[in-house]
């Protein structure tokens, strides 16, 4: 794992550092910035020292420190930056999973038990169509029909009205729960087409055949035997997307305008802000190595024969 | 008890609806099981041994699945009880065991959880601690060493002899009267093979357990059936008690199964001769005797008319077969190939034309 | 023992599979498109698709017939008095932009980089994946360990994050490597193949492994075939099929991506129009310019869905358990 | 038959396959290895068919991939024709292919459903660059399907289009096509429906007196190894239990687990099956990966003695009536006469 990590930020040191004809010495110093200024941010920073170098101070920075070095912006920390924006991308991606999965579990367990049924063919086809769409598209269009501002239908809060649950609970919900339904509608479509897939290939396992043939009730059959084994895909995807949302929903933090960790990284993109994008892309791919890891334990949890 | 048989199957015809037309998996079956009667249905891949079975229990159903006839079992059609109650009797009365124990029992749950789980769906009222106990009984019943400390164990914990015992046990936890076996030691090593027959045939006899003895092996159903039935494209084509059956078969399928296994208890040279051809489709049956295309005594007539199940001979109404061919002939025939001619020969021994079927 | 795709004949959700019966023989080829063909709604999606393809190259042709401005012709009186941008009218059928630019010409024209970036980053991302998942399957040991790790890695990137951070990297000045990957398009295929061929190489190599297993290369090798002859004529052959159905599901993927990071301005640079650069531009003011919002987001869910739904018909087509 | 038969065309000596077990993620490296085969020796002779029988993880299987260097052995040689193959390279190995060939099991799975009969068939002669002309090559696959009982005019159908025993005589033809000395046939007709075995046993037989080939026959059905071998090996737990002739195995076997085989395969028989005594082995056969010190058979062998068979380890030797055995307490007569169905004595 540390050394996955180890990799990733070489990587995106390369990609940061290496790859950019542009030169973050003369950013952070700005259009109008003398030579001499930026040859003296230049030694600053380090940026005068061979590449290994500075790759080194700066994974010893965050191996020591947990410091990801200074935004080129604003010259606040970037660990600092993403500490403060963590709430929010927690707040938005653990009431989406909630939601989607409590709308996936129900659909993709009937579709699978009434295949090619009117209600699956609907089913599917509503799911086919939520994930065809994307999620920024999605967003604007559910702002225009129902945000409280700009909507049609003035039902739910607009864009930007996020607060911290800390501040206000009421507000926090009410603020965020376009934001979920947007992001759970594809993910909702993408998990009930795999727990369908999924349920409709264990229902056809012998030892399905076994629980039928024993006499438990076809609700015991479905849901005791065959969903216990169909979740079985669920829980890896389910991990990866989870690590995924909390290294930031760019996407939709965008559309919201939700402060949050993909918020971060949009705006330091849109200002070359280097430190803080690896600073969120370091950030996000140890989100997602932590999840493999709890999916793997999470496998073991659920599969006996999985052991370690 | 009276005369009625436990189970009376009748003109049971299954058949799928594909892609590639109506596959006809059963074609109108019938035969009885009485108490304690150990019935074995032998025949090759294809000829509807298993499916005719799940069918019984609905275990076929489906949208593409059409059950027809009539199973009888103690005064009640199975084919038109509702669903309740057909699974009341599912693992109740008639219980099942499968060929590959190992995909058969759900990898995620402890045998004893999924033993458990069987005798509560049946017994109302019966605590979880009852259950258990119930659970261990039967596994020590069926051999399980230490029964007690395996109970929470899972199935891929269990070796595949022992993966069977569990399947049995399980079966066995509402005192079933009917047991359904469909191919129960095909996966299984021959030594193992021998301690699951003899475990069966303990609890048949024991228990006063009926079993359907379902398998491709005509030694297993030599060893422990006191009825067989062949079965060759959906339909039976001759059934006689096992003694009748191997010693004067009279269809010619019957022969070919006989004669074209190697076996330990005959000559070591002895030629093998194999059913020429390969198995009809079911979804374009052979037109007349299902068999004809594979037969080398066919007649002209034989393409064109079906042969009813019927005695061998007047007075054997307990041996009947499928087949146009004159009683005579068939024991002419059957004598001579099992001194070791071939059909040619035994055809002409026995004065009837012989037709070389291609393969 | 393993049943080839062919000789599933009772169905296999209702009968139990010891009974399959050998039946008709049909190529998995014939059986697949006899599937296809019955399934209306991926016939429906191939049909779109094409007339997608026929459209992105015919766009010019297209304007031209519609007699509509090109997508980059600044119709200052489309714009009100506010320099407002009118909506749909009879002379600008999907309304114009802020920039007075014929929303429906930019559409048409959008479809290009759509497939063009989508269709070229999935072919790449294909033949990386398949070479790199043939070998690591083949292999098996150190060989596959580190393919294997090495793709771990991969798929363990947040992979918008950094393609968008790789896009914007590369989008200035000269591009990066020397000006090896120029800004604009060619990053964006490169970033989403990049993304993308992880996906087929575990997949392909999940094949081969299985492939590996089948008698017929163990035959192979007894008869002193080399490694070479191996993959190329008796593995490959059996991965067509499943790389095709992998492809085509990767399509409305890639092409997603591509409209996120046009949406998010990393994509395609303006003035080329793109659906994902459009909708971005809309999202300003789309509460007043609904239309400029909603026509490219309407273009790019029919296209992914178009696509999606040949995938998924492919998909059920060669599924040897298919039970329709 | 011939005087051919004493001539030893391979010879086997301690061979030992030993796979390394994979294990989970935080137990790796800790793992053990699975004692496929473990010091196995036997000749095959020209001319005959050797059988080798044993239940599922004996290592039969593993022998014949190693015979015919489909895996690397751990250690032991292989001789061929006189010449010692166990660690030839793939490259050295090449032209001794055209002499040693596999028919497999599952005709599924090894015929490459992509490919036409034809094509399968002349595979031996593209890979070994012989009979380049086309029309030539062509005329040897003909020529080959009808041997094996094909029809020749199916050249350009895929297998998918044959039944399973059709299949299988498509993975004979390929076997025999480059005229090999040896054919290595593993469970060539277990996955075959029973009115189809016959078929292809038949077929080899056939092949083998036309072609004089020698036949290493692999299988777990005693019946047929009986009808089709010469001389048997009884392989348990990856070693030679018992080595025989086949009247003289199946007559006396003196091993007592091949006398437990052959008390447990079912007779077709209802009277021969109700009076004969058989032998049930408790127990199932133990993992390959851990097996048992000693006499591998000591754990369920009914003669098994305390002391004895758990501590020393029997060697092959000849016992009474010639079969080779590892016994301390081979079977007597009177035992094998009660329990075998083949006993003649």
């Amino acid at each position: 794992m540390g050394v996955l990590l180890l990799i990733i930020s070489a990587i995106t040191f390369l990609i940061f550092y290496a790859l950019p004809s542009t030169d973050p010495a003369q950013l952070r110093a700005g259009r109008s910035g003398s030579p001499e200024l930026i040859a003296s941010i230049r030694h600053n920073l380090g940026l005068d020292k061979p590449i290994y170098v500075q790759y080194y101070r700066y994974v010893k920075g965050i191996v020591l420190h947990f410091d990801f070095g200074f935004s080129y912006q604003t010259d606040a920390p970037v660990r600092q930056q993403i500490v403060d924006r963590l709430p929010a991308t927690i707040s938005l991606t653990v009431g989406a999973v909630i939601l989607w999965l409590t709308l996936a579990f129900p659909v993709g367990i009937v579709s699978a038990v009434k295949r090619r049924s009117l209600v699956d063919r609907a089913a599917m086809g509503g799911a086919l169509l939520a994930i065809s769409a994307p999620v920024y598209w999605l967003g604007l269009v559910a702002l225009y029909l129902f945000s409280n501002d700009i909507g049609q239908f003035k039902i739910f809060d607009g864009a930007g009205t996020y607060v911290p649950i800390s501040q206000n609970v009421g507000t926090w919900f009410s603020s965020l729960l376009l934001p979920w339904m947007v992001l759970a509608a594809s993910f909702a479509a993408f998990y009930a087409r795999l727990l369908r897939s999924s349920l409709t290939e264990v229902l056809h396992e012998d030892y399905i055949r076994t629980a039928r043939a024993k006499g438990l009730s076809e609700r015991t059959v479905i849901l005791r035997h065959g969903v216990r084994a169909a979740i079985l895909p669920l829980v890896t995807v389910l991990g990866l997307d989870i690590g995924i949302l909390l290294g930031g929903a760019i996407l939709t933090e965008s559309v919201f305008n939700i402060p949050g960790i993909g918020r971060l990284a949009y705006d330091a993109i849109k200002a070359s802000d280097y430190a803080t994008i690896q600073g969120t892309v370091l950030f996000g791919a140890f989100f997602i190595i932590v999840a493999n890891l709890i999916v793997d334990i999470a496998y073991a949890v659920v599969d006996p024969r999985v052991r370690y | 008890m009276t005369g009625e048989p436990l189970l009376s199957v009748e003109d049971l015809a299954v058949r799928f609806d594909t892609e590639d037309g109506v596959v006809h998996a059963v074609d109108g079956i019938s035969y009885t099981v009485d108490r304690g009667q150990v019935l074995g249905l032998v025949g090759e891949s294809g000829s509807g041994k298993s499916v005719s079975s799940m069918s019984l229990m609905g275990l076929t159903a489906g949208r593409r699945t059409t059950i027809e006839g009539r199973v009888m079992f103690e005064g009640r059609d199975l084919l038109t009880l509702p669903g309740s109650e057909v699974r009341a009797i599912r693992g109740g009365a008639i219980s099942m065991i499968f060929q590959d124990p190992l995909s058969s029992l759900h990898p995620f749950y402890t045998i004893g959880r999924q033993l458990i789980e069987g005798v509560r769906a049946h017994q109302d009222g019966v605590s979880k601690k009852a259950a258990r106990e119930r659970a261990i009984e039967m596994l020590g019943l069926v051999g399980i060493p230490d029964p007690r400390g395996r109970v929470d164990a899972y199935p891929h914990e269990f070796s595949g002899g022992m993966r069977q015992r569990v399947m049995i046990a399980m079966a066995l936890v509402n005192e079933p009267k009917l047991l359904i076996a469909d191919e129960p030691t095909t996966a299984l090593d021959v030594t193992v093979q021998a301690q699951i027959l003899a475990l069966i045939k303990r609890l048949n006899e024991e228990l006063d357990m009926a079993v359907i003895l379902i398998t491709h092996d005509l030694g297993v159903v030599a060893e422990i059936a006191d009825e067989v039935a062949v079965m060759y494209a959906g339909r039976i084509v001759e059934q006689a008690k096992p003694e009748a059956l191997f010693e004067a078969p009279e269809h010619p399928y019957t022969w070919g199964l006989l004669r074209s296994i190697p076996r330990l208890d005959t000559p070591r040279d002895q030629e093998l001769v194999p059913v020429a051809g390969r198995p009809p489709s079911l979804i374009n049956r052979p037109s007349g005797c299902h068999f004809h295309t594979r037969c080398p005594y066919v007649r002209e007539a034989h393409r064109r008319i079906d042969p009813p199940l019927e005695p061998v001979a007047l007075g054997q109404e307990d041996h009947v077969v499928r087949c146009l061919l004159p009683h005579e002939t068939r024991l002419e025939l059957w004598r001579s190939l099992e001194s070791g001619a071939d059909a040619a020969a035994a055809g002409r021994a026995a004065g009837t034309e012989v037709t070389e079927i291609k393969a | 023992m393993s049943t080839p795709l062919t000789d599933i004949a009772v169905d296999p959700g209702a009968g139990p599979e010891s009974e399959s019966v050998a039946i008709a023989a049909r190529t998995p080829l014939e059986l697949f498109w006899r599937r296809l063909r019955q399934d209306r709604v991926a016939f429906a999606g191939l049909v779109f698709v094409v007339l997608l393809i026929l459209m992105a190259i015919f766009a010019p042709l297209l304007v031209k017939l519609f007699g509509i401005p090109g997508p980059n012709t600044q119709n200052a009186q489309a714009l009100d008095d506010f320099g407002t941008p009118t909506g749909p009218s009879s002379v600008h059928l999907m309304g114009v932009d802020q920039l007075g630019r014929d929303v429906f010409s930019r559409v048409i024209y959008g479809s290009r980089v759509s497939l063009e970036a989508a269709l070229l980053s999935t072919f790449f991302a294909v033949t990386l994946g398949t070479i790199v998942g043939m070998v690591a399957g083949f292999y098996r040991g150190w060989i596959d360990t580190v393919l294997s790790r090495t793709l771990d890695v991969m798929l363990g990137f947040p992979s918008l994050l950094l393609g968008i951070g790789l896009a914007s990297a590369c989008s200035f000045g000269n591009g990066c490597l020397g000006g090896l990957i120029k800004p604009g398009l060619t990053v964006v295929i490169v970033v989403i193949a990049l993304a993308a061929f992880p996906y087929i190489a575990r997949i392909v190599r999940g094949q081969v492994l299985s492939l590996r297993e089948k008698e017929f290369i163990e035959a192979s090798r007894s008869l002193g075939a080399s490694d070479l002859r191996t993959i190329f004529r008796e593995i490959l052959p059996n991965l067509v099929a499943p790389i095709i159905v992998y492809s085509t599901l990767i399509i409305p993927q890639n092409i997603l991506f591509e409209a996120s990071l046009s949406f998010l301005g990393v994509g395609v640079q303006p003035p080329t129009s793109s659906w994902g650069q459009m909708i971005g531009d809309a999202s300003g003011n789309f509460g007043e310019v609904w239309w400029y919002m909603l026509f490219p987001g309407v273009a790019l869910v029919l296209t992914v869905l178009a696509f999606n739904l040949i995938g998924d018909g492919l998909q059920d087509a060669l599924d040897p358990k298919g039970d329709r | 038959m011939t005087a051919d038969r004493q001539t030893p065309l391979i010879e086997v000596r301690d061979l030992v396959k030993h796979f390394p077990i994979r294990s989970g993620f935080l137990d790796r490296g800790k793992g053990g290895v699975v004692h496929a085969v473990d010091g196995v020796s036997f000749d095959v002779m020209q001319g005959e068919t050797l059988g080798l029988v044993g239940e599922s993880g004996c290592g039969k299987s593993t022998t014949a991939r190693l015979i015919t260097r489909l895996l690397d052995p751990t250690s032991g040689s292989i001789r061929f024709d006189g010449r010692d193959i166990a660690q030839l390279s793939r490259k050295e190995l090449k032209p001794l292919r055209r002499d040693m060939q596999m028919i497999f099991q599952d005709p599924y799975s090894s015929l490459n459903p992509r490919k036409t009969v034809g094509s399968i068939i002349s595979e031996p002669f593209l890979i070994h660059g012989m009979e380049k002309d086309d029309a030539k090559r062509r005329k040897l696959v003909e020529e080959l399907m009808d041997q094996v009982g094909l029809n020749p005019e199916h050249y350009n159908r895929r297998p998918h289009e044959f039944s399973g025993g059709q299949r299988q005589r498509i993975g004979v033809a390929r076997a025999i096509a480059l005229k090999p000395k040896v054919v290595v046939a593993d469970e060539p007709v277990s996955a075959l429906d029973v009115s189809i075995q016959a078929q292809i046993l038949n077929l080899l037989r056939e092949l083998q007196r036309d072609l004089g080939l020698t036949i290493i026959f692999i299988a777990h059905d005693l019946s047929v190894v009986r009808h089709m071998c010469d001389r048997i090996a009884v392989m348990y737990l990856g070693k030679i239990v018992e080595l025989a002739d086949a009247d003289a195995l199946y007559g006396h076997p003196r091993h007592p687990y091949t006398g437990a085989l052959l008390s447990s395969v079912p007779v077709p028989d209802p009277v021969l099956a109700r009076e004969r005594k058989q032998t049930v082995l408790g127990g199932d056969v133990p993992s390959p990966a851990n097996p048992p010190k000693a006499c591998r058979f000591h754990t369920r062998c009914p003669k098994a003695v305390d002391g004895t068979c758990d501590v020393d380890e029997p060697q092959l030797e000849v016992k009474e009536g010639g079969n080779i055995a590892a016994c301390h307490f081979p079977l007597a007569d009177a035992e094998v006469a009660a329990a075998v169905p083949t006993s003649e004595v």
